[in-house]
């Protein structure tokens, strides 16, 4: 079958996608020559600079997110496939400053493999970094061993709060603290309905039967998780936030940040659907659904599902994520 | 062919890795596609390129930087966990290679220990685990025991290509604890690692590359 | 096959989605009781007010336009059906007031049935409106009859414009003037490569052979216009172009907009790509690409393609379109 | 059955036609689908829930505010275009109906023309466009026929009834001109308007409501 996709040859997929993105969003984000995504109007020098890496294929994330508020720089690689490290180093050097670099790292292996060996060069050059590792998925691993557990949309939670902080002048540790804090206080579960295909490769990721849903897919369309019938919204959200609110030990009375995060071909009309079932539980367990928001932000090409996201919020947290911003992605006044 | 080891043969040992995995990607992704995303034929494809293009480039290189060129070239690809794993392959290999010009079986093996030694500062990942080093591992230890039998390269790589290969093939009954495949969890097992495969694909590669030089 | 849709009853999806869009987008607008989708900020009494109807299920479309810069009052419908004509009556006595209200209609049977039924009661309450038609879809009709032709989402260049215009303050004959103008100089065009189900009904609409794609396809599945063999990123941009290009007869040297919209499985990646192969088109033509956008502005479910726009743009309408905005599907700054 | 015609024969003539929708929708959205949007069932479902709240709320109503009160209750449905047409055929209905408690079989085909009056006002569709009143020409025609005949009630919207179904029946060899299915073009020959099925089918009940009362 063939793929029912608007591209052109495999190899210009990133370069290509780059160049419609950066005429798009020509106010906000700019590409270089060597494919970093950097903000149009660069931040001050004495804030501290946040930036991440990733794989292509996900858009809006990674470089989506890269603006006022949020991150600085964006190394993004082929599609799926983490950036290798030079053109990760090249980036740490280039936002390299006294104030320091907050380095954003999503738990997938090449992710880990280039970010760590640009690091040991990073600090060899004497460049002021401090990493971060988002993995608050929930399927993959207990919070007891966080290694196992994948980064995935999440992360927009993360960089948001950092992002905030580092636009308000606060120092690299105290952006560090804050997105760890972030980190330890999220967690993600994936559901997946339907299908992608590879772009560049055609292959199908991630089947799904006629009549199931995975709870607990990748974003690659990694396998894993709890196959089982299909089910109504409310009940699936029920399913997803129960797992989440169990793996945060949220207790009642105390305030969250939920995110319904579209994959792919999930509709708005859907993910809205669902938060308004994720409220219907929340205050059943009268839990306070202090925040929320639902869209694509981090999607696996045209595949069915959406992440649920979850966090519990301090008044700190709460006041970062109510920070404006403005990226391709998303956008606070 | 030569029992000393110069740049003509690490270039033909290089180009004879990259034509296995050109002839093989389809199959490398195939696999990828069971547990992981399916890409790392595409991958392994641009590594290949890579390797291609700087062993072109690289009339009369010294050995070490002609592997370090290489490893930076791979990493360059943005190729996953493929990228910086196979490139600090080759850094590891170029780390341990001396000023001189030539190599013997012994020399070569020494590299890659070294290059195994760089592949394994970079990931927690030990033999069982389901992944490249399931191939990696086995090869080197192979050759080295050639090597220290007084074979020859070409028949070092030739043992070195058949443990690979066996390596891979034991992958399928293990479980994965790296890499993507490892969300499948038991699911992982039946399935060679797409990673181990590759890494097979290289050993048969160098050794048909020694040969036809 | 059962529908891969996170639903719960059919009769409450309207309602429900309106639930999940209020709570993730409080800060922007408010739903009302009687389904009227409203600023949270009402515009200044003094500036004229825009009201649109149309059926829901095109997520963000019509709704996720209320906000700073663009309409005030979205009267949603049921799913791909039009609101009747007692809520829309309703919106537009809200909406009233000395500086007018501005009613932009997508034309589409339902709606301008209810749009029209709603303004002859309009005009005998002695209420100042004025409507604008849009029907910008050269799929179905020529020029000279426009009435043929459909509204597609060609009303966001609509929207924003008029938006800006009456946020700065002009007169209701001025936004009007505007709207119309922006309208004249506005060509969309579609095209389907997979079909979505009705989440209603659960019916397929719009279904497409394997190795084809139509170009020309409604935004509810209609069928129309050309099935083709798939094609390129490339090889499709410049067929559908050249068809844009035609029918507003665009000159070498004139300035134009270009909107990819995505409606529904097509990805983001994909329309970037989409977008840089029409800058190329439009570089070989030496028709300056002024502005650009890309995304999901008007959905059509889960259904695969999307719909190019093109608009001639003079300076006056480039201002406004580079006005700020700020509404749950768009932001500009 | 009374050959004057009260509230409750006039309810009863709503409620036949509200039972004979619900039996039928999902052939309606399927016509629907060729061209359409498939959603016309679901339209003229809600439409006929909406009548019956407004008939079983209607106790005593005079026969012009039962008939304006069903309009908005149509037009209230959000029915893409039927809401509208369909309610302003009853509007158009209610405008004719006068201060008098009872209707013979002249009046009530003076009301179903002043129904009809308030769709063409609507839409500049007429006869022979594929649509609603390819159904409801022909059944206001044959009611008028009836009554200056002198046939009862009964007898008019039986014929009514037919004239609509025929009408119904004649559109599939239409070429739709208006409503999404226009964009079909000539494609859309060989299919039933859904519209004009689903007035058939509410002429239909209407005469079925009339006979059980
Ligand atoms: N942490 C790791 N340590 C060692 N090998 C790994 C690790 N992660 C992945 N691999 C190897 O990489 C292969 C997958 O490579 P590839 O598909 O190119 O990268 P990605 O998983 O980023 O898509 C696996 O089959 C495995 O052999
Ligand atoms: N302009 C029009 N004039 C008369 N009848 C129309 C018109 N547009 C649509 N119709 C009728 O309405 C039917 C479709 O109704 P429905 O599916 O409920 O509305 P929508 O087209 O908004 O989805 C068509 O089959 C046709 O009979
Ligand atoms: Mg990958
Ligand atoms: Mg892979
Ligand atoms: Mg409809
Ligand atoms: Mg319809």
């Amino acid at each position: 079958m063939p793929m029912k996709k608007f591209v052109n040859k495999p190899e210009d997929l990133v370069s290509e996608l780059l160049r419609g993105f950066a005429l798009a969003n020509a106010d906000k984000i700019k590409v270089l020559d060597n494919n970093l995504v950097v903000r149009a109007r660069p931040k001050a020098k004495n804030k501290v600079a946040i930036v991440t890496l990733g794989g292509s294929g996900h858009e809006p994330a990674l470089s989506g997110f890269v603006g006022e508020g949020m991150l600085d720089i964006s190394v993004p690689g082929d599609i799926f496939a983490a950036p290798g490290p030079p053109k990760v180093i090249e980036a740490l050097r280039m936002a390299n400053r006294k104030a320091g670099v907050l380095f954003i790292v999503l738990n997938h292996a090449g992710d880990v493999l280039s970010s760590n060996m640009a690091l040991e060069m990073a600090k060899r050059e004497g460049l002021n970094v401090r990493k971060v590792l988002t993995h608050e998925d929930i399927s993959a691993g207990s919070r007891k061993n966080p290694t196992d557990r994948r980064g995935l949309a999440g992360c927009l939670a993360v960089i948001k709060v950092a992002g905030a902080a580092a636009e308000k002048g606060k120092s690299l540790e105290e952006c560090a603290a804050i997105a760890e804090r972030m980190e330890a206080n999220l967690a993600t579960l994936a559901v997946a309905v339907s299908a992608a295909t590879h772009p560049a490769t055609g292959g199908v990721i991630a089947d799904v039967k006629e009549d199931e849903m995975v709870v607990g897919m990748g974003q690659h369309g990694e396998a894993g998780g709890g196959t089982q019938k299909l089910k109504s919204a409310d009940e699936t959200a029920a399913i997803m936030l129960d797992a989440l609110i169990k793996d945060l030990k949220i207790k009642k009375g105390e305030e969250v940040l939920a995110i319904i995060n579209g994959v792919g071909s999930t509709t708005l009309m859907e993910q809205y659907i669902v938060l308004q079932s994720v409220k219907k539980v929340l205050d059943r367990k009268k839990i306070a659904l202090a925040r929320c928001l639902a869209g694509e932000f981090l999607t696996v090409q045209e595949m069915g599902g959406f992440q649920m996201i979850l966090g519990r919020m301090d008044k700190e947290l709460l006041s970062l994520w109510d920070a404006p911003c403005h990226c391709p992605a998303w956008s606070v006044k | 062919m030569p029992d000393k080891f110069v740049q003509a043969q690490l270039s033909a040992m290089l180009m004879g890795a990259v034509a296995r995995i050109k002839a093989n990607h389809k199959e490398l992704s195939r696999l990828d596609s069971f547990g992981g995303d399916g890409d790392h034929g595409s991958a392994m494809l641009r590594a290949a390129d890579a390797i291609a293009k700087t062993v072109s480039g690289a009339k009369k290189k010294a050995t070490k930087d002609l592997l370090s060129d290489t490893a930076w070239a791979v990493m360059g690809i943005d190729g996953g966990a493929t990228g910086p794993l196979l490139g600090s392959f080759f850094l590891g290999m170029s780390d341990a290679a001396g000023k001189g010009k030539s190599l013997d079986a012994k020399g070569l093996s020494a590299l890659f220990i070294s290059g195994l030694e760089g592949v394994m500062k970079n990931t927690p990942a030990r033999a069982g685990d389901k992944t490249m080093l399931d191939a990696l591992i086995p090869a080197v230890e192979a050759m080295q025991t050639g090597a220290k039998a007084g074979a020859g390269i070409p028949d070092c790589l030739k043992s070195a290509a058949d443990a690979a290969a066996k390596g891979a093939e034991t992958t399928s009954k293990m479980k994965a604890r790296f890499g993507r495949a490892k969300n499948l969890g038991d699911k992982s097992i039946g399935n060679k690692d797409a990673g181990a495969v590759s890494m097979s694909l290289i050993f048969k590669g160098f050794s048909e590359g020694v040969e036809s030089a």
